[in-house]
């Protein structure tokens, strides 16, 4: 079995998803990334957690051009993988309750997404990581312009502009690294092979650095992405915050600094400043905030701000933190959207102000938003602490002061978050929030198993954090033998 | 080399048919007589591609000519099946249409595997000869008349600079063979006269102006928008592509030895032909007069492959030829339907073509997806062919630039998309006829299938 | 080239161009008086004998007339016209050939203005540029018969053009070559290797074809109609007088002249006259060349005139369908059979 | 002088050269600055011609006769350029009743 | 091969232009000078058979004569094509001949096309 068959299900199952009617393509498309999940688990079951790649396959593409369908599964791969597989089921079953116009198509862009980013995270050859890179950003543009808000034309062209324009930039690297290799391949290991000059180094540096601070987005690469959120369906901003975000990250991981240990060794000082003011940034703008999915938008410029900063911290724990982090905050972002959805169906708006109470009405809905709150505040024995402690201790092993201001930092967000929930859930009752009805349904089942989750991850991380361990071990050992400027 | 012969014929055929009121076979017998070329045309394909001259060393049917060939008939096939019902209503000369693009095409064939400056420049000349009528069919349209008259009178101007170069280049090596001219640049490097240089840049003036690059470009947007759109399909899909092949087919076999001469002026004109044709699409609020000045702009990255040139560059002209203009094809197949319907070219009469026509919205979101270079469609492929060209070269200056160019490509290019899925207007559903359906729905597949697996076809030319 | 031979050739310039202008003055009178004869009357008879200087007397009242340039008209080149219809008409000479050589004091004077490789092309163009006279001159007279006179003039020399040209196609491919003096020496006598020499008689459809275009090419009736005066006054020259006038009048005889010479040339054997093999003195066989080449010339002035008062004019249609539709069409099969013809019978 | 060859030799190749560009150069001038169609297509006819003078004479020069025939290719060119530029310029002139190119701006350039 | 013209053989051309450019030019003088001049406005408006002259002269003419002029100009090409082939005829022998009549049906075909379209017809 080669990861393939994990690549091309969804593409098929998209296609597929089209000729159903709009009521069944939920269903339809529901089962399809069930089957996605249930190769996914079987993956993880028999895959062995050591460095090596796995379900490895290998076709020619493009030959003349050292082009490889070239992709298999590692210990990195696999999380985000399992992260993808897990999340999309979640999102499908989540737009349930929603009557989208034209709903079949929806499904497909789904379905063809998750494609892209499974290709992503599972790609060894450049072109192929491109290929799905972008494959990924199409469908994510048609969802949120189609069926996104009130300015979402001029919202959408920005955001795809920023990608795109990154992106490319990242091809440029890519083309030029390539261009570098003795056998003219495509193949990640040739790419990590290559010993380059820090000149070059610094080209291919800012190439992919581009690229990936766009995606995540690292401060002041952001801007982006707040209004994207907004405008975005619920379906498109989970599928935005859980899963596509994290492309950036991976891809920092396994592109970034491997091909230019140098330039990363020069520069990764800086990328870690960034990461750092995104976190205080990310966290002041959340506090001002009226709008919950605006608020939970920027508080998830700080939470990757951190992600990135613990990967840019270049240790195993920064990165093992990163890894389990990507999908505690997947997991508890595309809760928080939903319970945001929830309510904004509900109630018809998002302003935090106008609410309140809503506990007394809904208790349990208020349990959930309580425990996903918990989450996001990474309270131990949920699942935000272990990546967020791995995180810090990352940090602050490389730097102390960065280490305080992030801590410092994850305080403060606790005190935004709480206050929102606070907010919303606790006070008196009024007239607004007097109508609202508990969740029930497909709801509940999203919510419980978000908030299953979010537990299970919480008290027992350690397959999790095995699964990795290894690969990221390696990784960080290979990279760091390459280093010969010094480090700040 | 039958394929020249039988495009030759063909339109002589179809003047006949047109004289004895055969209105009805035209169509069918031009694009049988297409077929039949394309078929003899692929017959000529050799593995190792060993085709030697012939003709008195006229003509050099290679893989490169029958790659560029193959091309060019596929796209005027579905050029023609467009045009059904499409000339009634211009004009009642419908043979003659037909005949002058064939005719035309004939042209292109020659441009493409000429092997002496002669045939070159007559090819040119065949094409745009018949060029100039197409562009004012429209007799009693004063835009129409007016596209003609400026590509005539620009035509002539350039080739009027094409031939003194060719004069001169003669007067320097006494020869119009292509492979005379270099032996003779590589056994006499050191008294290379200026009267060669001369004729190099002249040359470079002459064809740029033919494929519509900047700073010799401003008489493209005017032609294209006044030509009929089928006719600007034409000029800017096929036309330019052969332009490009004889483009590079000179300067790759015959100028390659002293590339570093006029590298650095195709360079700067590349340059500037990119930001150019970008920017000034960006401000067009018609699709079709967008539509010509991001040609221009696709002629900037086509240039790539001339300004780094190298083995793999009649590749990259070819792909992105290829992407180019089936997205073309479907782009301005949708065009003429929308037109039909709003009687506008602007971007508003693409309002809220999805919901009533979700087929017709799709395959022209791909043709857009594919100009503007987004992968798994065939127009990405294009541009990763010539972006590693030009990065094999060690043009990162170059790249950046175009990266720029790429990005701001889009914002005109999604502006369609924008407005077919995301605008809203009361709009009846427009009819798509079957031969369009099938013309739309192949060109689409193949941008498609180009995108996905590009090998089918990349390996035509080695 | 020596003085000598400078003075002879330009001597042999002025000869040939005083004996055009004479021979086009008398063809005036010549002319009227055919005409006289075929209508059965007298013709001009008061100056001079039988009214023999009747030409001069014209030509001096040409001189003597006022001359009107309309204020419409565009004065340069009101003037330039006739003077251009003229003098492509006096240079066409310069490349028949007139005689044989002679030899006087051991200095051979060919009786050719000059023998370029070139000659009929030569002819061609002077001819071709004679139309721009007539074309310029009914334009720039401002008036609506000229202007109808000029563009029927300019439409229906080129028409002609183009079958005089393909008939002329097959008569090269018997002589291969465009020199004048060639043609005329390789139809040297009349007999020959038992054929007929004569082009005339290797090319009849050929020659056929040539004088119907000379005819349309000198504006002569049948096919005058850029100057038919029951339709346009007087076509191109309508609103001319004295000596402009008679440069026009003047350039149709020359160009009558010039063209029977050239036809004589071609296909009737030029100065070659039957037996001229007998006569063993150089010089006495060149002087009859000269003799046998005018009769053939006046011969051929002579049919221009029968033709004119015999035949009716053409309607302008089927003037231009007799030029495109039968002409043409019966000089490319003149060409086809030729070159079969002569593939066949080496 | 024996032969046209080796008089068109006597001239050094550089004035046919110069000559030619003289010529072309003019004909760039009139297409530029002039309005009137028919003027400059009469320019570029001068440009045409212009090259033809000057194959002709490295024809000559070279002893070799492709020029001459490229020269023969330039005609029948120019004649066809004739034909269908008087066509255009004929139909705009019915259309506009002037053959000024300056009328000729509906379409922005 | 034949002898060639050398431009001497073409000295007496220009001379026998400027002969009769001299004849003419003196011929438009001296009759530019002795001729009477008295002349009156009727004399110079332009003749229209006594009536009142109406517009002007230049006026469009019909399409007909454009298009004549125009396939003269093809054609007469097409006939310049021909003539190196006549004058080497000999030496071509039937590849020669075949060749140019393959040319020639070419050409015919334009020619019928044009008779056939009716661009000959005048009416």
């Amino acid at each position: 079995m080669t990861v393939s068959i994990l690549l091309f299900l969804p593409v098929v199952a998209a296609v597929l998803t089209l000729f159903f009617k709009n009521e069944v393509a939920k269903h339809a498309a529901l089962f399809f990334a069930l089957v996605e999940l249930g190769l996914a688990i079987s993956f993880v079951t028999g895959f062995v957690p050591n460095a090596s790649i796995q379900y490895l396959v290998d076709l020619p593409w493009i030959p003349q051009f050292g082009i490889y369908f070239s992709a298999g599964i590692d210990g990195i791969s696999m999380v985000m993988v399992l992260l993808t597989t897990v999340l999309v089921p979640l999102i499908i079953l989540s737009t349930y309750e929603h009557q989208y116009k034209n709903g079949k198509a929806l499904y497909a862009l789904i379905l063809f997404m998750q494609a892209g980013l499974l290709t992503v995270f599972t790609a060894l050859d450049g072109f192929l990581f491109y290929v799905g890179w972008e494959a990924a950003l199409i469908p994510i543009y048609f969802i949120c312009a189609l069926w996104g808000g009130e300015n979402r034309i001029r919202v959408n062209i920005k955001f795809f502009i920023y990608t795109f324009a990154g992106s490319l930039f990242m091809l440029v690297a890519i083309i030029y690294l390539y261009l570098q290799t003795p056998s003219k391949l495509y193949d990640i290991h040739s790419f990590y092979e290559l010993s380059l000059s820090l000149k070059q180094q610094n080209w291919i540096f800012w190439g992919f650095f581009i690229a990936f601070a766009i995606k995540m987005p690292i401060f002041p690469f952001h801007t982006w992405q707040p209004d994207t959120y907004t405008e975005a369906p619920t379906a498109g901003t989970m599928m935005l915050s859980g899963i596509m975000l994290k492309m950036g990250i991976y891809g920092v991981i396994r592109w970034l600094i491997p091909n230019a240990p140098n330039a990363f060794a020069y520069w990764g000082y800086y990328a870690l400043i960034l990461s750092v003011i995104g976190i205080v940034y990310g966290s002041v703008i959340a506090f001002r905030q009226k709008d919950g999915k605006r608020l939970v938008a920027y508080s998830s410029i700080a939470h990757v701000g951190l992600i990135a900063a613990g990967i840019f911290a270049w240790s195993v724990q920064g990165v093992q933190g990163a890894m389990i982090q990507m999908i505690s905050h997947g997991i508890n972002v595309v809760g928080m959207f939903f319970i945001w959805d929830i309510i904004s169906r509900r109630l018809g708006t998002r302003d935090i102000s106008l609410m309140g109470g809503i506990a007394k009405v809904a208790p349990k809905f208020s349990i959930a938003f309580l425990i996903i709150v918990l989450g996001t505040v990474a309270l131990p024995l949920t699942n935000g602490f272990v990546g967020e402690f791995l995180l810090l201790k990352g940090v602050y092993n490389y730097t102390i002061v960065f280490a305080a201001v992030a801590g410092l930092t994850i305080i403060f967000g606790a005190v935004y978050m709480l206050r929102m929930y606070k907010n919303v859930m606790q006070g008196e009752l009024n007239e607004l929030t007097a109508t609202f009805t508990d969740i029930k349904g497909s709801e509940r089942l999203v919510l419980g198993i978000i908030c299953a989750l979010i537990i299970i991850i919480g008290v027992y991380p350690q397959p999790l954090l095995h699964l990795s361990e290894a690969s990221v071990t390696n990784l960080i050992q290979t990279v760091s033998a390459k280093f010969t400027a010094t480090k700040f | 080399m039958t394929s020249i012969i039988i495009i030759s014929i063909l339109p002589i055929v179809l003047l006949y048919l047109g004289l004895y009121k055969a209105q009805k076979a035209l169509l069918p017998v031009a694009v049988l007589g297409l077929l039949a070329a394309l078929v003899t045309s692929v017959l000529q394909w050799t593995i190792l591609d060993e085709a030697q001259p012939i003709y008195n060393g006229m003509l050099l049917y290679n893989n490169f000519s029958v790659a560029f060939s193959v091309i060019s008939i596929i796209s005027t096939i579905l050029i023609l099946l467009l045009s059904k019902g499409y000339f009634e209503k211009i004009s009642n000369h419908i043979a003659e249409y037909y005949a002058i693009i064939l005719f035309s095409l004939a042209g292109i064939i020659v441009m493409v595997s000429y092997h002496n400056l002669t045939m070159m420049f007559i090819g040119i000349e065949i094409m745009s000869v018949s060029l100039y009528i197409l562009a004012g069919i429209r007799k009693n349209d004063f835009a129409s008349n007016e596209a003609a008259l400026k590509y005539f009178l620009m035509g002539a101007f350039s080739t009027g600079f094409l031939l003194f170069g060719i004069a001169l280049i003669y007067g320097a090596t006494g020869t119009f063979d292509i492979d005379g001219i270099r032996d003779w640049l590589l056994n006499s490097p050191r008294k290379i006269d200026p009267l060669f240089y001369t004729g190099v840049m002249l040359i470079i003036v002459g064809l740029c102006f033919k494929v519509g690059a900047a700073p010799f470009h401003f008489w493209t947007p005017d032609v294209y928008e006044g030509a009929p759109s089928l006719i600007t399909l034409f000029m800017s899909t096929v036309v330019k592509v052969a332009g490009f092949a004889a483009f590079l087919r000179l300067f790759s076999a015959c100028f390659l030895p002293i590339a570093q001469f006029w590298t650095p002026v195709l360079l700067v004109i590349t340059i500037i032909t990119l930001f150019v044709g970008n920017i000034t699409a960006l401000y067009q609020q018609s699709f079709k007069r967008m539509m010509a000045f991001s040609s221009i702009s696709h002629a900037g990255y086509l240039m790539f492959a001339i300004v780094a040139i190298g083995a793999a560059s009649a590749n990259a002209i070819f792909m992105y030829a290829t992407a180019y203009s089936i997205a073309s094809i479907i782009a301005f197949g949708g065009l003429i339907l929308v037109r039909q319907q709003t009687g506008t070219d602007g971007f508003e009469g693409f309002n809220g073509l999805a919901n009533k026509n979700p087929f017709l919205a799709l395959v022209l979101t791909v043709a857009m997806l594919s100009l503007a270079g987004i992968p798994l469609t065939a127009g990405f492929i294009g541009k990763f062919y010539m972006f590693s060209g030009a990065l094999s070269q060690y043009r990162i200056w170059l790249v950046i630039v175009a990266v720029v160019n790429a990005i701001i490509s889009i914002f005109y290019y999604f502006r369609v998309i924008v407005a077919m899925y995301f605008r809203n207007a009361d709009r009846e559903q427009v009819e798509v006829p079957a031969y369009y359906k099938f013309v739309l729905g192949f060109s689409a597949l193949a941008t498609i299938l180009v995108g996905v697996y590009p090998t089918v076809i990349s390996g035509l030319i080695k | 080239m020596e003085l000598i031979d400078l003075l002879i050739k330009i001597a042999l310039i002025v000869v040939i161009f005083a004996i055009s202008l004479v021979v086009a003055m008398y063809s005036t009178y010549a002319e009227r008086k055919i005409a006289a004869f075929f209508q059965d009357r007298v013709g001009p008879n008061r100056a001079g004998p039988w009214g023999i200087l009747q030409p001069l007397a014209d030509g001096g009242k040409m001189f003597l007339k006022e001359e009107i340039i309309p204020t419409n008209a565009t004065g340069f080149l009101f003037i330039v016209g006739p003077s251009l219809a003229i003098l492509t008409a006096c240079i066409g000479s310069a490349v028949i050939p007139w005689g044989q050589n002679l030899e006087i004091g051991g200095r051979v004077i060919p009786l050719q203005v000059t023998d370029i490789n070139v000659g009929i092309l030569y002819i061609f163009g002077v001819v071709s540029l004679g139309v721009y006279g007539i074309m310029i001159g009914g334009w720039a007279s401002n008036n609506k018969y000229s202007l109808l006179g000029a563009i029927r003039a300019a439409s229906q020399n080129i028409s002609y053009e183009i079958s005089m040209g393909l008939s002329i196609i097959a008569l090269l491919m018997v002589t291969g070559t465009l020199s004048l003096g060639e043609i005329a020496k390789q139809q040297h006598g009349f007999w020959a290797d038992g054929y007929f020499s004569w082009n005339v008689f290797k090319q009849p459809l050929g020659f056929l074809l040539f004088i119907v275009c000379a005819f349309a090419e000198t504006n002569r009736s049948p096919f005058d109609l850029p100057e038919c005066e029951t339709e346009l006054v007087g076509g191109y020259h309508t609103e001319y007088s004295s000596m402009k006038l008679g440069f026009y009048l003047f350039a149709e005889y020359i160009n009558m002249f010039i063209s029977s010479a050239v036809m004589a040339t071609l296909y009737f054997g030029g100065y070659n006259f039957p037996f001229m093999d007998l006569i063993h003195s150089p010089n006495l066989v060149a002087i009859l060349g000269v003799v046998a080449l005018f009769a053939k010339i006046f011969l051929f002035i002579f049919f221009f005139m029968w033709v004119r008062w015999t035949i009716p004019r053409f309607r302008y249609d089927q003037l231009m369908d007799l030029g495109w539709k039968t002409l043409i069409p019966l000089a490319i099969a003149n060409i086809v059979l030729t070159g079969i013809f002569m593939t066949i019978f080496k | 002088m024996e032969s046209l060859t080796s008089t068109i030799q006597a001239v050094p190749l550089n004035h046919y050269i110069f000559l030619s560009a003289i010529i072309f150069s003019i004909g760039v001038m009139g297409v530029l600055l002039r309005r009137n169609a028919i003027v400059i297509f009469m320019s570029v006819e001068l440009m045409l011609n212009s090259v033809n003078l000057l194959l002709t004479a490295f024809s000559v020069y070279r002893g070799d006769a492709a020029g001459q025939v490229f020269v023969f290719f330039i005609m029948a060119l120019a004649a066809a350029e004739v034909a269908v530029g008087l066509a255009i310029i004929v139909m705009i002139y019915r259309n506009t009743n002037s053959i000024d190119i300056n009328v000729l701006n509906r379409l922005k350039w | 091969m034949e002898a060639q013209s050398l431009p001497v053989n073409y000295l007496p051309i220009i001379f026998q232009m400027l002969v009769a450019m001299g004849f003419v030019v003196t011929t438009m003088f001296v009759t530019h000078k002795i001729g009477p001049k008295r002349q009156t406005k009727d004399k110079l408006t332009p003749f229209e058979s006594g009536i009142e002259v109406v517009g002007n002269a230049r006026t469009p003419a019909s399409i007909k004569y454009f298009l004549v002029a125009i396939l003269f100009v093809l054609f007469d090409v097409e006939v310049i094509f021909m003539y190196p082939w006549a004058v080497n005829f000999r030496d071509m022998g039937k590849t020669g001949m075949i060749e140019m009549f393959i040319f020639m049906a070419t050409l015919l075909a334009g020619f019928i096309y044009v008779i056939k379209k009716k661009a000959l017809d005048w009416d």
